[in-house]
Parts: structure tokens; C-alpha cells; sequence
């Protein structure tokens, strides 16, 4: 009997949705656990590190690492990984782009650990400690990986094959993708593995949407109550459907919620958020220099609408001035 | 060869003497017969008109018609005028009283009051126009004994050869004199002043103006070179010779440059006696002398 | 970057313009045959509108080194499009908050109208950005990017499981 | 430095320098509104009248730099009939007619004629400077020619001198000399023969009126 | 990221233009082609003196044979001069003319900037984009379209009178527009024309009449264009034409009616002769006017403002031509090509209070003055000013609104020599002493300075100085009771009072009043005065930048009546070489949309002003009608998919060229950008 091809999962800077996603194959993980035998997993069994260093290199088939790298410990698992796997395929939004957790490239390491440890409202924390790096104590050292200035996609820090796109990404795109590795049938190094069409075209409120929209305010979804059919564009609220990736099922505008992107941008486009801003800027209702200011300025935020799973993958990455 | 008439002018027979004398053994020399016109009288000059031009005119008209009698033969009299002014304002006469009816109408009524009769046929000529066109710079070279080689020679035709009735040259380069140069072998300096006015009679009435007039020519000359300045007009060697040592004593300058008559230089040329041309008449006499290299004659202040 | 670039001292900013093809480039064109002498620090991208400028086009000229960017339309009014210098200057106004938001200064990205006979203009409004850009310093986003990224040259792959490293 | 109006000429005591007396208001009843066309006619034809002010008479006048006013200005104000301040000028005095304005004038104004028609008119108004050397020289050279037919440079010399500088025929005497040993000067006076012609001549010219167009 | 096409057999050839000493002179070309030709694609560099001269143009088409390139940049000046002849010759070497791509160093670069090393870097830069961006040039098919061969001409003065019956006489169909109710502009209001001093109506009326008989021309004055749509060649006209109350068809000009009219007297100013006669609500401008067919005023006929008259003028029409029942009717033409030449308007002269105009009576703009010495006009020729009198001195106050920062910069260019007309005529007709006041006299036309020697010599006063003020307080006796014009004659040097009794303004020309509407409507632009922008102030002075819409006369600047004529004949000229010609090429720069990357959002679709972008009802996405897009390329940037692209500004071209231009190590931006060169 033939050794049945090897995989991996790796949880990086992430909330752990994906590794839920995984088991939300129901079933269908049974079949995934016939078909191929997972060496390292450790949200759900038990190994050290000292394990997969002890693997030949390039012995798993494939592994599927989500979430940022944050942390050296990240960083250095995902080198580790990359080297002992054939295929790595980045999975979900904070792999794949950065993710929520990227969005904390406005700051600086310092602004965020002073903010956790010190400033936050609801921290006491009278003797100011910070977590240390290393400490030694009776002779024992003990060392903690360092959480870096700038948070990253995991192909900035690895060579990534595939990408398994969202947050998380749906079964059904697991199961294609996992399917697709069994059989060998692989597409070209370097793509995201689902549909490169915008959200729209799957979108049940799509007919909804009229061809002379002309936006004069923009709402935020707690601030209305949400149309359950009508496209959330054409009801003022900031959708980024047309300029995300579909594949998604439309979970979301089927759950009565705006996309918030999570998918991406298609593979023609380079920048999500400057995408859809341009898009939507394009048909505001002005035609003088404060109206415009007066209709954009109901976008509160720009960077964290528009790149809420993108900002490590976004051109500009990281705001400048956070560096220190 | 034809025979000219000669009208001297005032000027010829005081301060230019030595043009008259040049000019005279040059053209015997040349073979050319010169008669003096009889009985001629001033041409008014630059300041008759200030006057009164009516006067001015029948002044200069007289003498043509004076001319016009005196050539019984038939031929259309030749005028020579070597001096500058009395070429020009006999001309300009000539001119007005062709182009504007009422001047010849005026000047008729006051030539007839002397029971004299304008035709308008004299032809008033300059020597310098004569020797250029009639005689030829080829018979000229041909005739010269003593090669000018080497010298260099700043040639001044003044303010009213040219201006602005003659036709013979150009009035804003003119050139006769310079070709002349060259046709008894000596060389032309280019100096663009040679038309800029000498100051005419302001050396004697304002010298203030009327030097610094002056000096501008003569350092321009000295500092392009030349040897000697050669002109045909009789107040404009006035004015650059015999000023020099004032120009020398009021603006500290050491200009000492031998202003001839281009007449005498021509004469110097063919060998004649410098008696002849009226050198000792000079204020800055040039002296010659052979050099042996260029066969030709170099002069000294 | 090039050599002098690299040091700030001799450092010249390094300006991406995107101008249309009918009111600006013609300006610019103008400029040119009026021998209107101006900073060398701009290089112009001919789009037929300012409507063409793609936030995109912006962005990726910073993160691949762009000191500044201009974009030059006609006036409102002016546009041979009829509209589309609108668009632009929706999409400009929105673009340059989020930029502030990323830390790139608003004298970085300027919107321009410059009418086609407006020659002297495209001077002016080069000087001047250029002299502003140069008192804001370098951009120099790729240079960013590499000293970024120098946090995880601390890390081989031979200290794996071994020590950490430790940095004040 | 040597003064340029060697006899203490100043034309307005009030004023030291000529040049300002045109810094005021000019009103148009001081004019002579006749006056530009008079002098066109005198100064054959309507060409003064079509100076366009350039300018080239003023520059190419080697005499300029002396002048109280220049060449094309005496042009425009002649034209506007600025009858007195252009009769009292030094300018039309110190024209030496070496008509280089005239040759080099792109409307070709006879601008020497003009001078020449600006000193008789000054003369017959008795407006000229009359202590300024020039018309004094031009009056005494035309006294000799009228009595003699002929010039004598010496005698007009000295009689010049006489009437205007006493001192400079002093000074002018070594030159004098000079001339005379060369046989360039002579007292003898230059006649010519039929002077009784000659003077009816020009008494009949005198009688009439100056030409005009 | 974009794809990469042809990437493994990339031929570029570069080719830098010395452009004599233009470029040569401040970009080392030499080191440039040196540079370049180590980019990674190219297989030629070369320099040459002058690239659009033939053997220049001859050297790309042999070095396409000789080395097989299959892309060509060259560097020489703005694409805008020579991207045409550039593209020709690549053709003609047998690539697609598209696969060109032009770097502007010498507008951009050798002209703008003195520093050597600075210029040269630019260059490098410059062109190195270039090459970058070649490669994702696609082969694109020429765009052409038909053209309709008939013509619409806006303004019925001496311009578009000229342009139209050019047009005629060469057998193609005119409309002609006219808003005033003749034609004739305001050429027909001039008493005389300089420099020759014709008789303005004597040589005008010939052409107006000439425009009415002609068969090819349809005249419709007292009409207005109300909007434009279309393309070139194709444009579609909406006129809309005022009622006169008139029948056009059946008045013939006897004018009975204006004789019945209840009114005995004219009562309300007189447009044509600029308020200085009065005219009735029924009434003509001026005999010889085109069509000549009278025009009842409703804002003054006591018919339409009380309903109470009692309308013998109907009474006195034998031909039942009065009709106040008309009411406005539209127009819709379809025409191939359209001339403007809507004219100027006159500065107005209240705007200079210091002239006294509207203060004094006997202050009169230059185009009064026209009227007031006619021999049609209100006083018959005689010269006989408001208060009665006959003028004996006047004077002439030149750039009146022109030359100065505080009404209009530019110079009238017409002024100096219709003050110059003036001048002569007020002089003939009063024997008046007249006096200009001028800044400069500007006469450069054929015969002009004649003129003006003409005019100097006939003693009209020239003072050089710009006038301060008119006023009327007397300084002297002599100056009682006239107009005081005080200026500095700056040819004397002194400030003089000159006391006159008319003085004419002579007033600058203007945009008019509604030409930023007619622009707009017309799609073309306006250089800062307002007058209409003209696509090349040198090579293409009729032609917009918008193709088949030309402009003649004033409408595009200053212009006396030779020069309008001229003009009008060249944009006739232009437009019958563009119909002749049958079909025009347009740059293929259209958006298209790819199907199947294509989500349906219909972002783009109210973005285009020009309804290119439609919804496909079955396949629920977007797609563009290349006929209607004119490439702008709005929409393209604003996908939010990336799923529009524009042929020759797709987003692969652009940020190559972004790209190319930033990229100061090659070799690392052909890593990152994976194109491999082969």
C-alpha cells in the first residue's frame, strides 16, 4: 500500500477561525483523513517542534499555514515549515494578506504594547511590567518569541504556492483545494484558489443595484436598518463586494451584512483598497470641492474599511512613521 | 581725354593749399586737362544755410551756371570739386532745384536779377569719383613708381562725400579711396570711422565738442595700425592734422600720425617732387624712406 | 535610487506626474516651447484624462519609490471628457486622507488643474511642489520596505529551538 | 572739465540745467499748433510729419551726447508745436550737417534740412542763443561771402574771435603761425571778380520769400 | 499582477533624436542610447539628428527588417507633434503601428531644464519607462468612422458668412446659424475698412446676399444651438429657432408694416447703431439685411405686453406675412463637421470710469463712432455729437480695455489700426484736429504701416502715452467748456492737457458673453482670456482638440476682417478635407470589458458621460459600445475589479511605464516583475 501523502496545518498570528474551518468539513474530514495522513497539527494533536525538525526536508506533500507572522517564533516556524513541505498553501485572510491582524501596522510595537500593558482602560498594571524576552532565574533561562514592529503575509516571509482565501476560508474551498493537491491537477504556482470574479456576481442582492447610482452619504450598518434584498451600495453603506474576490458563497450579504473584503482582490487588481475607493469615490454625487468633502467625510475611516484584511499586502504595507 | 573745370572753393586756395597742389601735378601727371572755372565764388558751405537758403542756393547755383558757359564746346561740363562741402552743397543744389519746382523757380528769379541762366547740365564730380571711374585704378597702378607696400593707411572720406547725394560710392561704406590704396600697392586699414564726422567747423567753435569729435578718429586710427590717414576733403585734414597737439595737450594722448591728402599720396606714388605735392606744408610731416625689402617706401611721423 | 539620492544631502526628490493628454501635457508642452525652465525632478506619464489615474497608479509609485506624485487635469468645466476630472478629484480627495492616515504627508500627492494655455502654471506648480517635497526629505518606500524587513534577519535557520536573541 | 557753452551760455538762469524745464505740465494753448506743419513745408514736404520716433537720428548723431535735446526729439516737438523751447535749443545749433541722421532715417526725413529750416527760423525770430559761438560764426561767415563772394578762413577767424573769445584767439594764435609759415593762412582777402553781380544776386535772392512746399 | 505577452522574443529597437541641437545640446544622447541599449529587450540603440526626417523615419523600417525588432520607442519631442509620423513609419516597416511607443525629451527635458547631467538623467529615466511599458504593447486595429459630409456653421459675421460659402461653393450642404435676426455681424455696423478704405456694407452685402440665394446653404438666423451630441462625423445639432412673428417665407421686405406701426417714432434704442437712433417692436436692423425679413420684439410690442393694440400692422401686410401666433420651433440637423465663428463682443468702456464714458456725452466707443460717421447711420455721416455739436478737436484714446492687467491683458490687435481708420475719417469729415493717444501703434498687416505713414503725414497728432483721465474742469480759459484729456507725451517727456471736444474710446474685443456656454456645448476648450482654444497655436489654428469642430475669427482671438477671412477659409478647407477624406481614423484607445472577469456590479456604468457602458440583461454584466467611447479611460480606473482595461492605457502599460520610470536597478525590477527576456 502506497504512503499516503503527507500534511500539515500551522496556526500563526490568527484567531483560530481557520483551524475551526477546518473541522467545519463536517463529514467531510473523514474523507480528508483517509485520503492523506497529517503529520503536524498542533491545535488538535499533540508535537513538538523538535518533530518536524526531525523530518526529511520537503516530506510533507502540503501544509496549510493561516494567520500573520507576528512573532519570531512565527517567522521562524513558517522557515522551518516551508522547508520540510512541498506545497505551501496560505490559508485564510491573515495568511494570505495580513489580515485583521495587520491592520496594527498603523502602529508602532511600542504604541501597541504600551496601549495593552499600560494604557488600556481596562488594564491594571501598577508595577508596569512588559513581557521580557528572556528571563534567567536560579539558573534556568526562559525566553519568549519576540513580537516584531511590522506584521506580515506569509508569502512576505516564505515562498507560498497556493492561497486559500478568506476569513475564514469556506469547506468547500478546502475540500476543492485538498482535492486538487490529491489529484494532482494543480493550477500555476501562485494562485489564489478561488473564483477570480468579483462578489457581486454571486450576490443574490445583485439585481438590486442600480445602473445611475450617485452617493451623497455614506452609512455605517449599525447606523440603519439594513434592507434585507437591496444592495447595500444602493441603501449608502460601504459594501467592498465589487472589489473582492467571490467564492465566498456570499455568506455574508446572505447574513444581511456588507463584504468586508475578506477574499481579496482579483488577480487583475494590485491593491484592494485603492480599488474599490477609487470605485466608489468615482460615483459621489458632488461636483465641487466641499461637497465632495462633506459626502467623504461620512467614510470615518478609510484605511481600516478598505484594507480591514489587507494592509500587510496592501502597496503601501505599513504606516510610515510606525517603524520605531 | 576730356577736360575738366575745377572749382577750387575757398578753402583750396587758404588751408587746402596743398590739395590744389597735389591734385594738380597728379593730374598732369595723369595726362588729364584741368581749367579753374572763372570768376567762381564761395558755395555758401554749411553755414550760408543757416541764413538764408535762398541765398544759399543761387550762391552755389551761380558757380554752375558759370560752369555751364564756360565749356563753349557743347560738352556737358565736368565740375571738379575736391573739396567735401562744396561737392555736396553743389550737388544738393543740383538736386533741389530738380526735384523741387519752387526752389528752381526761387533761385531762377535771383540768378536772373545777375542776368544769369540755369540748364542744370553741369556735372559736378569729386577728383577721388574721377580718378576711380574715368581714369581707372588700372591706369593708375600702372603708372606708380614707388610701391606704397606695407603701408598701412587709414583712409577718411568725412561726412559729406558721400552724404547723402553723391552716387559714386557707398554711403555707409564707401570704398573708393581704400581700392585707391591698394592700386599704388599700400594696404587699407579697415576702421570703421571713416564716414564719422570730423566735428567740421566746431574745432573752432565749441573745440570742447568739436576735439573730442576729432580725437575719437584719430586714436581709433593709431590703434588700428595706421601708418597715416589720407582724406579729400580740405577741413577734415584741417581738423585731424593741426589739432593733433591740442588733442595731445587737453586729453593726455601722444597721437602723432601724418594726415594727407589722398592726392598726395598718390603722388608720392608716381615719384613726383614732394615740392610738387605740397608735403613741407604739412604739420606732421612723414618722412620716407626705400625699404629694401618690400621695394616700397615706409613712413615715419 | 541612484548614488546621489542616496544621500540626503545631495538628495533630489523624485516626482511621478500623471497628466492628461488635452489641458496639462499640453501645458507642459507649452512650458516646453516657451523654454520655461523648471526642476528636473518631475517625470510625466501621458493618460488621455486625469479620469485614467488610477489610485493604484498612485500607491504603486510610492512603494516603488516616488518622492511625490501630480496629477494634472483641466479645470473643472474644461475636462474634454466632460467629467471625468471630477472623478479624479473625488477619488483625490478621499485618497489623500487615507495616505495622511498612512503617514505620507499631503504635500506628497497633489491634484492640479492646468488649462492647456496655462504653460507658466506647469512651472510654477513644479517648483513649488519639488521645493516642498525636498523640505519634507526622502519617501524612499523600497528603502523602507528593506530596513523593515532587516527584523527578521535575526532569525537563521541554525538557531532554531536553540536561543533567542535578545535586543534592547 | 572744459564747459560746453564756453562763453557762460545758460539758456534759464531759473533753472541750471535746460533739460528740466520740460518736467512740467504743458497746457495746449502754450503751443504753436501751426508751428510742426510750418516747418514740414519749409523742410521739404510732409515727411517730418511722419516720424515714427525710432530714434536712429538721435543714436547715429555723433553730436548727440552735446545736445540739450535730441535729434528725434526736437522732431517731436517740433511737431507738437513746442515753438520756443525747440527755437532756443543748442541742438539745431550744434547739427555740423554731416546728414548721417538723414542717409539712416527709415521715414527719410531730411533731418539736416530740418535743423537748417529750425536755425533760420530761429534767426528770423531772433530767438537763437545769441551769445551761443555757432550763429555768430554763421553770420560772420555770411558777411564775408556776401562782401567778398569768397571765404577767408583768417579773417573769419579772427573777426569770430573777436565778437565771442578774445582769449581763445590767443590761445588758437601758435597754430596761426603755424599755418601761416606754411602758406596755409593769409590775411589777403579772397575776391572775386564780378562781386557787384554776385551782391545783386543775392540781394534779389534776399528779396525773396524762403521756399516752401 | 498584468500578463506578459510576447516576452521571450522582445526586439526592441530605441532610437534618441538629436533634434539638431534641440536635444543634443542638453541630453548627452550618446550615453542615453549607450544606457538604454543594456535594458534587457533591446536589440537596437541608436541616435540620430533628426528622427522624423525621412532617413531617420527610413533607419526604423531597416532596422525592423535587419534586426527583427518588434518594438520601437523613440525619443525626440511631445507625442503630440510627431507620435503620427512616428506610427506611419513603423507601419510602413511592417509591425503593428501600435507596438510604438514615444518618450517626449525635448518639450519635457532639453527645453525645460539647463542642468546636462540632470536632463540626461531624466531622459534615462524617461525612456527607460518607455521600454518597460513596449513590452505589454498589444496590436490594436485602426478605429475608423464615416463622416456625414454636410456642415454646420455657428455665427452668420464675415467668419462664418466666408466659411459657409466655401463650404457651398465646393458642393457641400451648409446650415448656417445666425442669433441676431440678419446676418452680417459686426463687420455690417463698420463705416469703412482699412487699410483700403472700402465701404464695409459695399463689399459685405454681395456675401450676405450670396448666402441667402446659395442652394447648398440653409440660413437660419435668429436661431440658436441648444445642444450637441455625437462624434465627429457624426454629429447630431438640436437648433432652436426664435418666432420673429414673421413669415419668412412670405415678407419681401416692403417694410409697410414698420411705416403702420402705431408707434409714429422710433422709441427703444436701436441695437444696430448702438442706441444712438431709435427704432419701433417692428423693425429692421439695417436696409441690406439678411434674409431681409422683418422682427417684431415681443419684450416691446404693445400686442405682447397688453394684448391691446391695435395691430395696424397686420392690417398693412398685403401678404399676411405678420403672424403673432409663431411660436419657437426646434431643429434637429445631422452633420459631419461644425465651424464656430460666434465673433467677439466690445470691451465696454463703463468698466474704465476714468474715460468719462456714460459721464460725458460726447465720449463715444470706437463702434459708435462707426454708426455715427456712416452715411446709413443715425446722422446720415454728419458728424454731429449727442449735444448737438461739430467736433474741432478730438481724441482718439487707443487700448481702451486691451493691455492692461486690470481689464484685459492681451492686445485688440484691430484697435491701433482702426483708430488709425478713425482718425483719417473724423479729420475728413470735419477737418477736425485729432489727436491719438497710443502705447504702442501696432500696424503689421499688409499695407498697414503705409496707412499709418499716410495718416501721420496728414498732421493727425500721435502722442505716445496712455491717458489718465478725461475730465471736464478747466485749467485755463482755453480749456473751458471741453473734455480734458490728460496724458504724458513720453516722446517730449512732459504731461500734457489737451482740451478736445469728442473723444473715441477705442474699445479692445472680448470673448462674448456666452462663449463659455458655447464651449461647453461644443466640447472644446478656452485658453485663460476665454477666447476659444485653438488645437496648435502654430500648425493647427483652426482646428480644436476636438476633432471636426473647427473655429475662424474672433471667436478665437483678436482679429480684423483679413484675418477672419482667412481663417474662416482654412476651417472650411479642414473641414472639406475631413469629409472629403470620407472616414476618420480614431486612436483605438476604447475601454473594454472581459466577460467573464466581469462581476456585473455596474460600478462603471454611471460613470461614463458618454453612455458607452450598457448592462447585458441575459448575462448580467457590463459591456461597452465602442462606438461611443471616446477613451478617457474613467471607468477603467474605477473597476473595482480590475475587469476593464483600455486598449494602448492598459493597467499592465502604465504601471510598467510607473514601473520603468522608478526602477533604478533593472535587473531587480525584471526579476520582480518576472519577465524574462529572451
Amino acid at each position: 500500500m502506497p504512503e499516503k501523502p503527507k500534511v500539515a496545518f500551522y496556526w500563526c498570528a490568527s484567531c483560530g477561525g481557520c483551524e475551526e474551518s477546518v473541522v467545519d468539513l463536517a463529514e467531510d474530514i473523514l474523507m480528508v483523513a483517509e485520503a492523506v495522513d497529517i503529520v503536524f497539527w498542533p491545535v488538535a494533536m499533540d508535537f513538538k517542534k523538535s518533530d518536524v525538525v526531525a523530518m526529511p526536508d520537503r516530506s510533507i506533500v502540503a501544509t496549510f499555514i493561516n494567520g500573520a507572522i507576528r512573532t519570531s517564533e512565527q517567522e521562524e516556524m513558517a522557515r522551518l515549515i516551508r522547508k520540510k513541505s512541498q506545497f505551501i498553501i496560505a490559508y485564510g485572510s491573515c495568511a494570505h494578506m495580513g489580515g485583521i491582524p495587520s491592520l496594527a501596522n498603523q502602529f508602532s510595537r511600542e504604541q501597541i504594547l504600551n496601549y495593552v500593558y499600560h494604557e488600556a482602560p481596562t488594564v491594571q498594571n501598577s508595577e508596569r511590567t512588559r513581557p521580557m524576552l528572556e528571563l534567567g532565574r536560579n539558573g534556568t533561562r526562559v525566553t519568549l518569541p519576540e513580537f516584531r514592529n511590522t506584521v506580515r503575509k506569509l508569502d512576505q516571509v516564505i515562498d507560498v504556492d497556493y492561497y486559500l482565501p478568506g476569513c475564514a476560508p469556506t469547506p468547500k474551498l478546502l475540500k476543492e483545494a485538498v482535492l486538487a493537491l490529491l489529484s494532482g491537477n494543480l493550477p500555476p504556482i501562485g494562485t489564489v484558489l478561488a473564483p477570480d470574479v468579483a462578489l457581486c456576481d454571486e450576490c443574490p442582492r445583485k439585481e438590486t443595484k442600480p445602473e445611475d447610482i450617485a452617493y451623497t452619504e455614506f452609512k455605517r450598518p449599525h447606523q440603519v436598518v439594513t434592507d434585507e434584498s437591496t444592495c447595500f451600495l444602493a441603501q449608502g453603506m460601504i459594501c467592498m463586494g465589487p472589489a473582492t474576490r467571490g467564492g465566498c458563497e456570499a455568506v455574508c450579504t446572505k447574513g444581511n451584512m456588507p463584504c468586508t473584503g475578506c477574499f481579496g482582490p482579483t488577480s487583475r487588481c494590485i491593491d484592494q483598497g485603492a480599488k474599490i475607493l477609487s470605485s466608489i469615490c468615482s460615483a459621489v454625487s458632488a461636483t465641487n470641492e466641499i461637497d465632495m468633502e462633506k459626502v467623504l467625510t461620512t467614510i470615518p475611516d478609510p484605511v481600516g474599511t478598505f484594507y480591514r484584511y489587507g494592509l500587510a499586502g496592501s502597496l503601501l504595507r505599513k504606516k510610515i512613521g510606525s517603524e520605531k | 581725354m576730356k577736360k575738366y573745370l575745377y572749382y577750387p572753393g575757398c578753402s583750396l586756395h587758404s588751408t587746402g593749399k596743398a590739395y590744389e597742389e597735389s591734385m594738380l601735378s597728379v593730374f598732369r601727371y595723369l595726362n588729364v586737362e584741368v581749367e579753374e572755372l572763372k570768376d567762381w565764388n564761395c558755395c555758401g558751405a554749411t553755414s550760408y544755410a543757416s541764413i538764408d537758403e535762398v541765398q544759399a542756393f543761387s550762391l552755389a547755383a551761380r558757380n554752375l551756371v558759370i560752369a555751364e558757359n564756360q565749356n563753349g564746346n557743347g560738352e556737358l561740363p565736368e565740375l571738379l570739386t575736391p573739396c567735401n562741402a562744396c561737392y555736396l552743397v553743389l550737388t544738393k543744389t543740383q538736386k533741389y532745384m530738380s526735384t523741387y519746382p519752387h526752389v528752381k523757380e526761387k533761385v531762377d528769379q535771383a540768378l536772373s536779377a545777375a542776368s544769369l541762366h540755369y540748364e542744370g547740365k553741369t556735372k559736378v564730380r569729386h577728383p577721388l569719383d574721377v580718378i576711380a571711374n574715368d581714369i581707372g585704378l588700372k591706369t593708375v597702378s600702372d603708372m606708380v613708381k614707388k610701391n606704397l607696400q606695407g603701408l598701412r593707411v587709414a583712409c577718411y572720406y568725412g561726412c559729406q562725400i558721400v552724404r547723402p547725394f553723391a552716387d559714386f560710392d557707398d554711403q555707409h561704406n564707401p570704398m573708393t579711396m581704400d581700392h585707391l590704396v591698394s592700386a599704388l600697392g599700400g594696404e587699407a586699414v579697415d576702421w570703421p570711422l571713416k564716414t564719422r564726422c570730423c566735428s567740421g567747423s566746431l574745432t573752432g567753435t565749441i573745440p570742447e565738442a568739436g576735439l573730442r569729435l576729432n580725437r575719437r578718429l584719430l586714436v581709433e586710427a593709431v590703434k588700428r595700425k595706421a601708418e597715416m590717414i589720407i582724406t579729400c576733403c580740405p577741413l577734415c585734414q584741417f581738423n585731424l592734422e593741426c589739432f593733433q597737439d591740442k588733442i595731445n595737450a587737453n586729453y593726455g594722448e601722444n597721437i602723432h600720425i601724418p594726415v594727407m591728402y589722398f592726392t598726395q599720396l598718390m603722388g608720392v606714388a608716381f615719384g613726383l617732387p614732394e615740392g610738387d605735392l605740397g608735403i613741407q606744408r604739412l604739420f606732421v610731416k612723414p618722412s620716407w624712406h626705400l625699404s629694401s625689402q618690400k621695394g616700397g617706401v615706409k613712413v615715419h611721423a | 535610487m541612484s548614488d546621489n539620492k542616496k544621500e540626503t544631502k545631495n538628495w533630489e526628490p523624485t516626482i511621478v506626474a500623471f497628466f492628461c493628454n488635452w489641458c496639462t501635457y499640453t501645458a507642459a508642452d507649452l512650458a516646453g516651447v516657451s523654454r520655461l525652465r523648471h526642476a528636473a525632478n518631475v517625470r510625466i506619464i501621458r493618460v488621455m484624462c486625469s479620469g485614467r489615474v488610477d489610485p493604484q497608479f498612485i500607491l504603486n509609485a510610492y512603494a516603488k519609490g516616488a518622492d511625490g506624485v501630480l496629477i494634472g487635469g483641466c479645470h473643472f468645466g474644461d475636462c474634454h471628457y466632460m467629467e471625468g476630472n471630477y472623478k479624479t478629484a473625488r477619488r483625490f480627495h478621499l485618497l489623500k486622507r487615507m495616505l495622511q492616515d498612512m503617514g505620507i504627508e499631503e504635500e506628497r500627492c497633489r491634484l492640479e488643474w492646468i488649462s492647456a494655455s496655462e504653460g507658466e502654471r506647469v512651472r510654477t506648480v513644479i517648483n513649488d511642489m519639488v521645493e516642498k517635497v525636498k523640505a519634507l526629505g526622502p519617501l524612499r518606500l523600497p528603502e523602507r520596505f528593506n530596513e523593515w524587513d532587516k527584523e527578521m534577519e535575526f532569525i537563521g535557520e541554525h538557531n532554531i529551538g536553540e536561543e533567542v536573541h535578545i535586543h534592547a | 572739465m572744459i564747459s560746453l557753452f564756453p562763453l557762460g551760455f545758460v539758456e534759464n538762469k531759473s533753472s541750471p540745467d535746460p533739460r528740466d524745464k520740460m518736467r512740467k505740465i504743458k497746457y495746449e494753448s502754450e503751443l504753436d499748433l501751426k508751428f510742426g506743419e510750418q516747418m514740414a513745408a519749409k523742410a521739404y514736404g510732409q515727411k517730418l510729419l511722419s516720424c515714427i520716433q525710432c530714434g536712429t537720428c538721435s543714436s547715429t548723431c555723433p553730436l548727440s551726447d552735446y545736445m540739450d535735446y535730441t535729434p528725434r526729439k526736437i522732431i517731436a516737438m517740433t511737431r507738437e508745436g513746442f515753438r520756443d523751447e525747440v527755437l532756443n535749443s543748442l541742438t539745431i545749433w550744434l547739427c555740423s550737417s554731416c546728414y548721417a541722421c538723414t542717409v539712416k532715417c527709415p521715414r527719410q526725413i531730411h533731418i539736416t534740412d530740418v535743423m537748417y529750416t529750425l536755425k533760420r527760423e530761429a534767426i528770423a525770430r531772433g530767438v537763437y542763443p545769441k551769445r551761443y559761438p555757432i550763429p555768430i560764426f554763421s553770420r560772420e561767415f555770411f558777411n564775408i561771402v556776401r562782401k567778398q563772394g569768397r571765404n577767408s578762413e583768417a579773417i573769419l577767424l579772427i573777426k569770430f574771435y573777436l565778437k565771442t573769445n578774445l582769449f581763445m584767439m590767443f590761445k588758437q594764435a601758435f597754430m596761426g603761425l603755424r599755418l601761416m609759415r606754411t602758406g596755409r593762412f593769409s590775411f589777403k582777402r579772397d575776391k572775386i571778380e564780378r562781386i557787384d553781380k554776385l551782391q545783386r544776386l543775392l540781394k534779389a535772392a534776399e528779396s525773396i520769400e524762403e521756399v516752401r512746399t | 499582477m498584468p500578463n506578459h505577452q510576447n516576452n521571450g522574443n522582445m526586439r526592441i529597437g530605441y532610437y534618441v533624436c538629436h533634434c539638431g541641437h534641440n536635444i543634443a545640446n542638453q541630453v548627452d544622447v550618446e550615453a542615453l542610447a549607450a544606457y538604454i541599449s543594456k535594458l534587457p529587450g533591446v536589440a537596437v540603440s541608436r541616435s540620430y539628428k533628426y528622427m522624423c526626417s525621412d532617413p531617420g523615419q527610413e533607419l526604423i523600417q531597416q532596422d525592423i527588417k535587419d534586426h527583427g525588432l518588434n518594438r520601437i520607442v523613440v525619443a525626440s519631442c511631445s507625442p503630440l507633434l510627431h507620435e503620427q509620423t512616428f506610427r506611419k513609419a513603423v507601419e510602413k516597416g511592417g509591425l503593428n503601428p501600435y507596438f510604438f511607443q514615444m518618450v517626449n525629451i525635448r518639450e519635457n527635458v532639453s527645453w525645460v531644464h539647463e542642468d546636462r547631467k540632470e536632463a540626461t538623467q531624466k531622459a534615462m529615466d524617461l525612456s527607460r519607462a518607455a521600454v518597460h511599458r513596449v513590452f505589454f504593447h498589444k496590436e490594436l486595429e485602426k478605429k475608423y468612422v464615416k463622416i456625414n459630409p454636410d456642415a454646420l456653421v455657428v455665427g452668420g459675421g464675415i467668419a462664418g458668412i466666408h466659411a459657409a460659402l466655401t463650404l457651398a461653393n465646393s458642393g457641400k450642404k451648409v446650415y448656417l446659424v445666425e442669433k441676431e435676426p440678419t446676418i452680417g455681424g459686426h463687420m455690417a455696423q463698420f463705416d469703412k475698412t482699412f487699410p483700403t478704405l472700402d465701404c464695409a456694407a459695399c463689399i459685405l452685402t454681395p456675401k450676405m446676399s450670396a448666402v441667402k440665394s446659395h442652394p447648398n446653404i440653409t440660413l437660419w438666423t435668429y436661431s440658436e444651438v441648444t445642444n450637441v451630441s455625437g462624434y465627429v462625423g457624426n454629429y447630431i445639432v438640436q437648433v432652436k429657432r426664435k418666432p420673429r412673428y414673421i413669415d419668412e417665407k412670405l415678407c419681401v421686405g416692403c417694410l409697410a408694416c414698420i411705416d403702420e406701426c402705431v408707434y409714429k417714432e422710433g422709441k427703444y434704442a436701436d441695437e444696430f447703431n448702438m442706441g444712438l437712433s431709435k427704432r419701433k417692436p417692428i423693425y429692421m436692423s439695417f436696409p441690406q439685411a439678411t434674409p431681409k425679413v422683418v422682427v417684431i420684439d415681443p419684450e416691446t410690442c404693445i400686442q405682447f405686453k397688453s394684448g391691446k393694440c391695435k395691430q395696424t400692422c397686420i392690417e398693412s401686410c398685403d401678404r399676411g406675412a405678420i403672424d403673432l401666433s409663431q411660436k419657437e420651433t426646434n431643429e434637429e440637423v445631422n452633420v459631419g463637421t461644425i465651424i464656430l465663428s460666434t465673433g467677439y463682443r466690445t470691451f465696454d468702456a463703463h468698466r474704465v470710469p476714468f474715460y468719462g464714458y456714460g459721464k460725458y456725452p460726447n465720449v463715444y466707443t470706437s463702434l459708435e463712432v462707426e454708426r455715427l460717421i456712416n452715411a446709413s447711420g443715425p446722422t446720415g455721416g454728419e458728424l454731429i455729437l449727442r449735444d448737438g455739436s461739430h467736433p474741432k478737436t478730438v481724441g482718439i484714446i487707443h487700448c481702451v480695455g486691451s493691455r492692461d492687467r486690470n481689464t484685459n491683458r492681451w492686445c485688440s490687435r484691430t484697435c491701433c489700426m482702426y483708430s488709425l481708420k478713425l482718425a483719417h475719417l473724423l479729420k475728413e469729415h470735419s477737418g477736425a484736429e485729432v489727436y491719438n493717444f497710443y502705447i504702442d501703434i501696432r500696424a503689421a498687416g499688409k499695407a498697414y504701416e503705409e496707412f499709418y505713414d499716410k495718416v501721420l503725414e496728414e498732421n493727425v497728432h500721435f502722442i505716445r502715452g496712455r491717458v489718465a483721465e478725461v475730465i471736464d474742469w478747466a485749467a485755463n480759459p482755453a480749456e473751458e467748456g471741453k473734455l480734458i484729456i490728460r496724458a504724458e507725451d513720453t516722446m517730449i517727456g512732459t504731461v500734457r492737457r489737451i482740451p478736445v471736444d469728442m473723444v473715441v474710446l477705442a474699445v479692445g474685443m472680448e470673448p462674448r458673453e456666452d462663449a463659455q456656454a458655447v464651449r461647453k456645448m461644443f466640447n472644446i476648450s478656452c485658453s485663460t482670456e476665454g477666447f476659444f482654444l485653438e488645437r496648435h497655436p502654430k500648425l493647427a489654428p483652426v482646428d480644436t482638440f476636438t476633432d471636426g469642430v473647427f473655429i475662424a475669427g474672433a471667436c478665437q482671438g483678436p482679429k480684423d476682417i483679413p484675418d477672419s477671412v482667412a481663417q474662416a477659409g482654412a476651417a472650411a478647407a479642414q473641414a472639406m478635407m475631413l469629409v472629403d477624406t470620407g472616414e476618420v481614423e480614431l486612436e483605438p484607445n476604447t475601454a473594454f470589458i472581459t466577460e467573464e472577469h466581469c462581476s456585473g456590479c455596474k460600478s462603471c456604468i454611471p460613470l461614463c458621460p458618454f453612455h458607452a457602458i450598457l448592462f447585458n440583461d441575459t448575462s448580467k454584466k457590463a459591456y461597452i459600445n465602442e462606438a461611443l467611447c471616446k477613451g478617457c479611460g474613467t471607468c477603467v480606473a474605477a473597476c473595482p475589479s480590475g475587469s476593464i482595461q483600455q486598449n494602448m492605457f492598459d493597467d499592465a502599460e502604465i504601471l510598467a511605464e510607473i514601473n520603468g520610470l522608478l526602477a533604478i536597478d533593472n535587473s531587480e525590477f525584471y526579476e520582480k516583475e518576472a519577465i524574462h527576456v529572451g
